[in-house]
């Protein structure tokens, strides 16, 4: 029963990815989209029946299905495991998944391919399922490189464009180079080890206190950790993020703000007995989280493109969660991780509603005023924002403050770049609404004419992520987590309540006063003086600096694609050449001496006895006077 | 014994036949008296016996190459009634003449004696030298005919002296007693003088650097049958008969002699190849790729104890694929001044079966399986190997490599090019020999034993 | 120094002399002279070889045919001028450099070989009479003898081929 | 039945293809090598249920060699690949029409013949006559229905033959060598002879020398991108998806168990070579604008991982390079036709040249996109597994091997996803690309089946292969 | 003149032969002129023949003579082929210098 129902919430769907690829575009797109829709919905389902059955018998839910690959050592099978985490992540993954497959429907309904886009997100949620729910390091990268397709496939939608397409390929790239440090992890934990699987892997890990010294495990969390950068956008490999901005809204909301990129946090998490033991790893990966939140935050600071800065922000907020991780404090990155899933999805939503309004305008210099106009999708963002910015009590304040709160008792000067970051957050995501909302609408006419509240299917959505970006908070309240207490069998240790004192009041105090301050700059500067982004050739200073992400892509390109690619010249023009021309010159030279040969072979006839003649005269000599 | 006097009978015969105006009769004549012939020699295989005292001597290897050349003999006496219509008047002596040097090429691996060897040898070079120069009005012809001349009897003379010192050195020129006083009493090293201007004259023979020089000149000037008939019966016997003077004459061999094969080996192998590979007329580029051959075959000197199979298995699959190559090229080039390249240019579209016929005598000959030439090099290189000259053995790789390239341009030219001849219908002869030669090929490509366990 | 030796130098002395003339002779008819000297001077060692028949032989079918032959081809081409057009100094010079190594490589071969002669013995049997050289060449050369006619017709049928004219066919 | 009746069966086919004429050509041999891979799956599972297939016959006998055939694991996993692949082939073909199609039929099938009998023979000179044949047709395939001006193709195609043949060249000193030493080139007895490391380094590098231009290894592949470019579809095909196996398989099959002192003493070296031949091939990949060159290059990428695989001499480096080359001759064929595809429509190899053809025809590109990153290896497809266990072996070997052929993973992504990106995808340009037609279709949905199944259930291949390359461990390890 | 070579002594005969012999080479690479070769080559087959019936002497055997008798009929053969070879490029050529004989090289 168990097997075939977790069959069932793997497969769902990819029976909707299939409908959509092969029915998909006789059906029609209403159809299209309802399947689609429906698939992720039995999942859904098919989660919360897990869950239940997880609250009530503790037990996680194993499924073999048969062997896959086997290696001289050990064998991978193909296998997942339902437990708490899995359980948690697939609650949100299918639950924000349904959500924006429906928002889907209305906002896909003009292109003329929307069954494949439902068919590429059912196969994205296909494979996050996959990523989530496998019972080993190597199904859940079937999984993980799967979600790097569908995200690749989903930037790249819009094909024709070929900058769509650049940006699509970067993305892939960017992961692919994750992907191999995440290999390279997994080949070290399987030779450590010989098993990828979690569960023996952990009590191998656990119970072989000898590897402990064996620096191979740091170089192999460290690898992991490169992969979990390449999925989740962390430096150095975050870049691909922001243009990824290039595909369809509601895929940004889906796979680069709730789901995919929350992957490497998921691993992370799921591999927790191996960094614990790695503390120099979790030194790095609390030290890299907080640097990209605060550098994402900084350029989030003057971005102009309302998907920029969300995307931006996502990075920042993702740095965040690393930097919990980096500390031990896994359950705290889950819980912002959640939060994060509602608000920023929210927020995606909410500006692929207003893009969808402005009929593809993205620029929040041409925006403004909005609010009239569009009040539920102003309202569900303003909860989003205040949630993201973290002012009490909405979902954000929570689990960022949580994520601070840790931070201070692990290093002071993590605490307060992270409290930076919070303060640009905060900052920017009303800068976002100011320029969006407030004022007066400063597109054409013709836009302006056109204005108007985006449909039910897309408000739907709105509302309710809305809604829960507001109430997301009281799973982990302080103190008294629900959260901690579900994920403890998962962690395997009894978490020990938060003592609210003194420190972590007035944590909680700066923090909001830190958000305040934010946002407080942010409306002195847009509605007060009712200032605008400067248009592109006039930002100067600092601001071009941030506004050009720090020249981060430029350096890219000049350190390592350019000589890449001059390298591919050099070989191509010169070292394949050379190889072909020594391969050639071999039988060039024989011909040659053929030539040359010809012009001894004179015709001679005196030549020829001359010839030999010598030729006797040297063998003589060679045998008898020698 | 008999066959060399059968043959000699044939040749009258087929003289007296252009007496009786019998002209149309003389080929099929001979091919059917060969036949006979061919089974005579059959008949005796595993005799070992001395006729007339011990002046021809039939063992397993004289036999085993009679008939070889017998039936050489039988494809190109096969391709003389079309080849020699337009001198139709004399047909019965061109083919007596061939008939004859059979004769010689018998005696030569039959010797017994050193003065058959001698008249043997002297019988085939000059029967040669008329072939050669026999296209009179033919200013190429002559001068193929003039330099094979004279520098045939330039090596005839050497090999004479040669003799001479052997006999000076021996008193005898009986290979039985030649072989007593070298064995069992004191000789002057004369002998060894001697045994080695031999060697060098029949190193000229079959062409071999540095005593190559006139086999490309000789072969392009040669009307084209004649050509057939040094590259694939003079060659092989001249080698047969290297080998077995080497194996009666010499039979240890010194370090310093074996070194003066490897070179020669080594130079003709190489010299040949990469000279072949400029070539543009076929005849030529052929006797390029013979001296190539010949610095293989020669190479079984170095290992006489068993290499007798693998000579005669080596002399066998190129003197095939030589007579297939040459029923084609003879074709092709009859009614040419030249024999170019160019000549056989989309042959392959006018002509599939003639060109896959030349294809494959040219893949035989580079050496591919399943043909017959990939073996004979396979047999040699196994022999090879045991004598511990693996410096030839890589020669002899790097020269069949180097052997792709000339061959292959042919094999280009016959199908990548377009043609705008037309050539007339193909003589039913040829296609005959060249089926059968092809068909020999192979079937001792597949069943290599049966050659090669004639001499084991 | 025996009459012998006098007469054996005397003759070299012409063999070689008159082999060098032969080549070295601008007019043809006068090599084909100094040749027919030289044969004769190569009778005369065999002569001193008691080898008479040999030497009658050898008159007859140098001197009488081939030098005939040669004559008559001379005469033939009207080829008795010293019409050799100039020489390169390079074939000269490769010409007398190889047979300056070749006489002196074969020389120092010798040289180097001739102490295993063995001394000379005399049986006094009768080996070079007509009676016994016939009884040798006709019964145990029988073989070569038969072979050698073989030899002669073909030189015979090539000499014909070569010169005779082809007749049209019909 | 043994094994045999397979080799006939192909060598009848090219001969019946031959006399069938050229209108019936094509279906004759067709008929032929589905034939064979029916048979193929009878010898599979003749195999698996234990029962013996092998075949000898003494051929020559002084010196002693033999026709012998040999069905392991190993031997029936390349049977299957080859007729199977044949059969695709072939069938590809049947949209291109072919001046003397059954000269062109009857050559393919003939050397399905050649590589099946490479694949079977335990006798080296069998397998070395086998391993000859095969290169004729090949020759002539591409020369005479090759593409591109005449002369270049003769000089790259010539180039080819002659590179190759030189290479084997070697390879048969080293069995002539090994013979004197064993008396019979028959397999078991070519394992048994003990070799001083002297002999052995030599005979393995004039087997890695035919192999390594055969495979081809860096530096030893100058004839590839070329030959590759100029010959046909179905030329390019042979050669890059069953005949360079033959290389791969040789590998294993012949060079290590024959010289393992001399494998274990410079394996460094010939992995380090390998795994050049990866980054080498991915680097030149980046900036090919034709796109047979490109694949070309892909491809000499994948195949230096396979040797490498090979030559980390264990188990799971040999069985992911068997893995990988099914998997790599499913993946590269399919890659060629796509290549083939367009070329039927835009007449051109050069990538500048097309592009906008996703939005003409998405089912095409759907498919060519399945199969180009089966190429990169996404997992779930079967080049992943391959991929995966040679770079977990290889780590095993040497963790800097694993991450430099890792690199192709990143630029193999790099380089594939730009040529679709140029080649597929942007707005439709001026040329009509007409919808890929049924028999098109079959091609790809087989290859893609092939590609997924053995993807997710690679389970039959590895039970089939494993106990062949355990024995091949053993004597690799063997004192 | 029976006691011969011990008077001269077998190796006169040996130097002389092959003397006249490296003349004989000598003369084929220093003349151009055909007729000239051949006589040259005569002269070759000459001291072949007198060392023959030197050494036929030294052993007191007819063998070497008998040899000597096949080589005049070689010898008279060759000559007859050459000479006939040597007419018929006459006739074509009006030449017997056999440097005009270059049309056949490379």
């Amino acid at each position: 029963m168990e097997k075939k129902l977790a069959l069932v919430l793997l497969l769902a769907p990819f029976c909707g990815f299939l409908f959509n690829v092969f029915l998909g575009k006789k059906a029609g797109k209403s159809i299209s989209g309802i399947i689609g829709t429906l698939s992720v919905l039995i999942s859904f389902f098919a989660t919360t029946y897990f869950f239940a059955l997880l609250q009530s018998t503790g037990q996680p839910v194993q499924v073999d299905l048969f062997q896959w690959i086997s290696l001289e050592k050990f064998n991978i099978d193909f296998s997942f495991l339902l437990d708490q985490l899995s359980i948690l992540w697939l609650l949100f993954v299918t639950g924000i998944g349904t959500l924006i497959h429906m928002y889907s429907i209305s906002y896909m309904h003009d292109d003329e391919n929307m069954h494949k886009f439902f068919a590429y997100l059912n196969l994205f949620v296909f494979f996050m399922i996959t990523l989530v729910m496998g019972s080993n390091l190597l199904i859940m990268f079937i999984g993980w490189e799967g979600v790097g397709l569908c995200s690749y496939l989903l930037i790249g939608f819009w094909y024709k464009n070929q900058e769509y397409n650049d940006a699509a390929k970067k993305a892939f790239i960017m992961n692919r180079i994750g992907d191999l440090g995440l290999l390279i992890g997994l080949f070290i934990l399987g030779y450590l080890f010989h098993t990828l699987d979690y569960a023996t892997l952990k009590t191998s890990i656990l119970s072989n206190s000898a590897v402990l010294s064996n620096p191979l495990l740091s170089i192999a969390a460290l690898c992991l950790f490169i992969g979990a950068c390449g999925k989740s956008a962390q430096i150095p490999l975050y870049t691909w993020l922001p243009d990824a901005m290039a595909g369809p809204t509601p895929v940004s909301a889906l796979i680069h703000a709730a789901t995919m990129v929350t992957a490497g946090i998921f691993m992370v998490t799921r591999m927790h007995f191996l960094f614990d033991l790695t503390p120099y790893v979790q030194d790095i990966i609390a030290i890299v989280g907080t640097i990209t939140a605060v550098v994402a935050a900084s350029i989030g600071l003057v971005q102009t493109d309302i998907k920029k800065v969300l995307a931006y922000s996502t990075v920042s907020q993702l740095g965040l969660m690393f930097l919990a991780l980096g500390l031990g404090a896994y359950e705290v990155a889950v819980f912002h991780v959640i939060t994060h899933a509602f608000f920023k999805a929210c927020l995606f939503l909410g500006s692929g509603s207003v893009i969808h309004a402005l009929h593809g305008e993205q620029d929040m210099r041409r925006m403004g005023g909005l609010r009239k106009a569009m009040p539920v999708t102003f309202w569900t963002m303003m909860i989003s924002t205040l949630a993201i910015a973290g002012i009490f009590p909405f979902a954000g304040f929570w689990s960022k403050d949580e994520i601070l709160m840790t931070a201070f008792h692990g290093n002071i000067v993590l605490w307060v770049i992270g409290s930076i970051a919070s303060i640009m957050t905060a900052f920017y995501m009303f800068r976002l609404m100011y320029l969006t909302f407030f004022q007066e609408f400063r597109g054409t006419e013709e836009q302006k004419h056109h204005l108007h509240e985006s449909p039910s299917l897309i408000t739907i959505p709105l509302i309710i992520l809305a809604f829960l970006a507001a109430i997301g908070g009281l799973i982990s309240l302080p103190g008294n987590s629900w959260l901690n207490h579900y994920l403890e069998p998962f962690f395997n240790k009894a978490h020990e309540a938060h003592h609210l004192g003194a420190t972590e009041y007035t944590l909680m105090a700066i923090a909001t006063a830190g958000a305040l301050l934010g946002i407080g700059i942010a409306y002195s500067k847009y509605i007060k003086q009712n200032q605008l982004p400067a248009e592109d050739s006039e930002i100067k200073g600092i601001a071009k600096v941030l506004y050009n992400k720090y020249y981060v892509d430029e350096a890219y390109e000049a350190l390592f694609v350019n000589p890449l690619y001059k390298v591919s010249h050099f070989f191509r023009k010169y070292v394949e050449e050379a190889v072909s021309g020594f391969v050639f010159g071999l039988g060039k030279l024989t011909n040659e001496i053929g030539n040359q040969g010809k012009s001894v072979q004179n015709g001679s006839i005196g030549l020829y006895l001359f010839a030999f003649v010598i030729g006797v005269s040297s063998i003589l000599i060679y045998l008898f006077l020698v | 014994m008999n066959t060399l006097i059968a043959i000699s009978g044939l040749g009258i015969l087929s003289l007296i036949a252009e007496i009786f105006n019998a002209r149309k009769a003389i080929v099929p004549m001979t091919i059917i008296g060969l036949l006979a012939i061919l089974g005579l020699t059959a008949s005796e295989f595993g005799l070992d016996k001395g006729y007339y005292n011990n002046m021809v001597v039939v063992d397993k290897f004289s036999s085993a190459f009679s008939c070889l050349f017998i039936i050489i003999t039988i494809f190109l006496v096969a391709m003389s009634h079309d080849f020699y219509k337009n001198q139709s008047t004399k047909i019965s002596d061109f083919v007596a003449i061939k008939v004859f040097l059979l004769a010689g090429a018998v005696a030569m691996v039959s010797f017994g004696n050193l003065s058959m060897f001698f008249l043997g040898i002297e019988v085939l070079s000059i029967a040669l030298y008329i072939l050669a120069a026999s296209n009179r009005l033919n200013l190429k012809s002559n001068e193929a005919g003039m330099k094979y001349f004279l520098m045939g009897s330039f090596a005839s003379g050497i090999i004479l002296f040669g003799i001479c010192l052997v006999y000076g050195a021996t008193g005898s020129f009986d290979l039985k007693a030649i072989y007593q006083v070298i064995h069992y009493s004191n000789f002057p090293q004369w002998y060894f003088i001697g045994i080695v201007l031999l060697l060098i004259g029949m190193l000229f023979k079959i062409a071999t650097v540095p005593f190559h020089f006139w086999a490309p000149d000789v072969y392009e000037g040669s009307p084209a049958l004649t050509t057939a008939t040094m590259s694939s019966l003079a060659k092989i016997v001249a080698m047969a008969a290297l080998f077995r003077l080497v194996v009666k004459l010499l039979p240890v061999q010194s370090y310093s002699f074996q070194v003066i094969i490897v070179c020669v080996a080594i130079a003709s192998m190489l010299v040949g190849n990469i000279m072949a590979l400029r070539q543009n007329n076929v005849k030529r580029m052929f006797a390029f790729s013979g001296i190539s051959h010949a610095g293989f075959m020669v190479m079984t000197l170095l290992c006489l104890n068993n290499a007798a199979s693998v000579l005669l298995y080596y002399a066998a699959a190129y003197a095939v694929a030589g007579i297939a190559f040459f029923a084609v090229v003879i074709y092709v080039t009859r009614e040419k001044q030249n024999e170019t390249i160019d000549s056989f240019n989309g042959f392959g579209k006018t002509h599939p079966l003639l060109a896959g016929i030349l294809t494959a005598s040219l893949l035989s000959m580079a050496g591919i399986p399943i043909l017959a030439g990939f073996f004979a090099k396979f047999f040699l290189l196994n022999q090879l190997i045991q004598t511990g000259w693996i410096v030839l053995v890589i020669v002899a790789v790097i020269a069949s490599i180097i052997s792709v390239g000339y061959y292959f341009k042919i094999i280009l030219a016959l199908y990548t090019k377009d043609s705008e001849q037309n050539l007339p219908a193909v003589p039913l002869a040829y296609q005959i020999v060249a089926v059968l030669a092809l068909l020999l090929n192979i079937l001792i490509g597949l069943f290599p034993g049966y050659v090669l366990n004639l001499l084991g | 120094m025996s009459t012998l030796l006098i007469i054996f130098y005397f003759l070299s002395a012409i063999t070689i002399a008159t082999a060098f003339l032969t080549i070295i002779s601008k007019n043809p008819i006068h090599s084909a002279i100094y040749l027919v000297i030289c044969f004769f001077s190569v009778a005369g060692h065999y002569l001193l070889f008691n080898a008479q028949f040999l030497a009658i032989v050898h008159i007859i079918v140098y001197s009488g045919a081939i030098m005939v032959l040669f004559l008559f081809t001379i005469m033939l081409m009207n080829l008795n001028k010293e019409g050799e057009p100039h020489k390169k100094w390079a074939t000269k010079l490769a010409a007398v450099i190889s047979f300056g190594l070749i006489c002196f490589v074969m020389l120092a071969v010798f040289i180097k070989a001739m102490p295993v002669i063995a001394a000379y013995k005399q049986t006094g049997q009768d080996f070079q009479s007509i009676k016994v050289l016939g009884k040798v060449l006709l019964n145990e050369y029988m073989v070569p003898f038969e072979f050698a006619s073989v030899l002669l017709l073909v030189a015979m049928i090539g000499t014909v081929l070569l010169s005779k004219k082809e007749k049209s066919v019909q | 039945m043994n094994v045999s009746f397979i080799l006939i069966l192909l060598l009848f086919g090219a001969i019946a293809t031959y006399f069938a004429g050229d209108q019936l050509a094509k279906k004759v041999a067709l008929v032929f090598s589905l034939a064979s891979v029916a048979g193929s799956i009878y010898i599979f599972n003749q195999h698996m249920a234990g029962i013996d297939t092998n075949f000898r016959e003494n051929w020559i006998s002084n010196p002693n060699l033999f026709i012998a055939l040999k069905v392991d694991g190993l031997s029936v996993a390349m049977l299957l690949l080859t007729t199977a692949l044949t059969s695709i082939i072939l069938f590809s073909s049947f949209g291109n029409q072919y001046n003397n199609s059954k000269n062109f039929y009857a050559l393919v099938m003939f050397m399905s013949f050649a590589m099946v009998g490479t694949f079977l023979s335990a006798d080296a000179f069998l397998y070395y006559i086998f391993w000859e044949l095969s290169l004729i047709p090949i020759y002539f395939i591409a020369l005479l229905w090759g593409n591109g001006d005449a002369e270049e193709r003769k000089k790259a195609i010539i180039k080819f033959f002659i590179y190759t043949l030189a290479g084997s060249l070697f390879m048969l000193v080293a069995f002539i060598y090994l013979f004197q030493k064993a008396g019979s080139l028959l397999i078991g007895d070519l394992y048994a002879i003990h070799l001083s490391g002297q002999e052995q380094f030599w005979i393995f590098l004039a087997l890695f020398l035919a192999y390594a231009i055969k495979i081809p290894i860096v530096p030893f592949h100058s004839w590839q991108a070329n030959t590759y470019q100029k010959a046909p579809a179905a030329g390019t095909m042979l050669l890059s998806g069953i005949m360079l196996k033959m290389g791969l398989y040789s590998v294993i099959r012949w060079q290590l168990p024959i010289a393992p002192v001399a494998a274990k003493m410079y394996m460094d070296v010939f992995i380090g070579l390998s795994v050049a031949g990866v980054i080498y091939g991915s680097v030149v990949a980046l900036k090919q604008k034709n796109i047979k060159k490109l694949l070309a290059y892909s491809s000499l990428a994948h195949v230096g991982l396979i040797a490498a695989g090979a030559y980390t001499l264990t188990l799971d480096g040999l069985r992911g390079a068997v893995l990988q080359m099914i998997a790599h001759g499913f993946v590269v064929v399919g890659l060629f036709f796509a290549a083939e595809v367009i070329e039927r429509r835009f007449n051109t190899q050069e990538i500048s040249e097309m592009g906008g053809i996703r939005i003409q025809d998405n089912k095409f590109a759907s498919m060519f996109m399945i199969v180009m990153l089966a190429s990169v290896a996404l997992p779930s497809t079967f080049n992943f597994i391959g991929e995966f266990t040679l770079l977990y072996s290889l780590y095993n070997a040497n963790i800097w091997f694993a991450i430099l052929a890792g690199t192709t993973i990143i630029l193999g992504a790099v380089y594939m996803l730009k040529m679709f990106q140029h080649v597929m995808l942007g707005e439709a340009g001026a040329k009509v690309f007409k919808a890929v037609t049924t028999q098109e279709t079959i091609v790809f949905v087989v290859i893609i089946a092939v590609l997924l199944f053995f993807g997710l259930y690679p389970k039959p291949i590895n039970d089939l292969i494993t106990p062949a390359l355990q024995e091949i461990v053993t004597k690799i390890n063997r004192q | 003149m029976d006691n011969i070579l011990q008077e001269i002594g077998m190796e006169n005969y040996i130097y002389l032969s092959v003397i006249l012999f490296c003349i004989g080479v000598f003369g084929v690479l220093y003349r151009r002129n055909a007729i000239i070769m051949f006589m040259s080559i005569e002269i070759m087959l000459n001291a072949v023949n007198l060392l023959f019936v030197a050494f036929s002497t030294y052993h007191q055997d007819a063998q070497g003579q008998v040899f000597v008798f096949f080589s005049m009929a070689v010898a008279a053969a060759e000559v007859a082929v050459g000479l006939a070879i040597l007419v018929s490029i006459f006739r074509n050529l009006n030449s017997i210098d056999i440097d005009n004989l270059k049309n056949l090289k490379g």
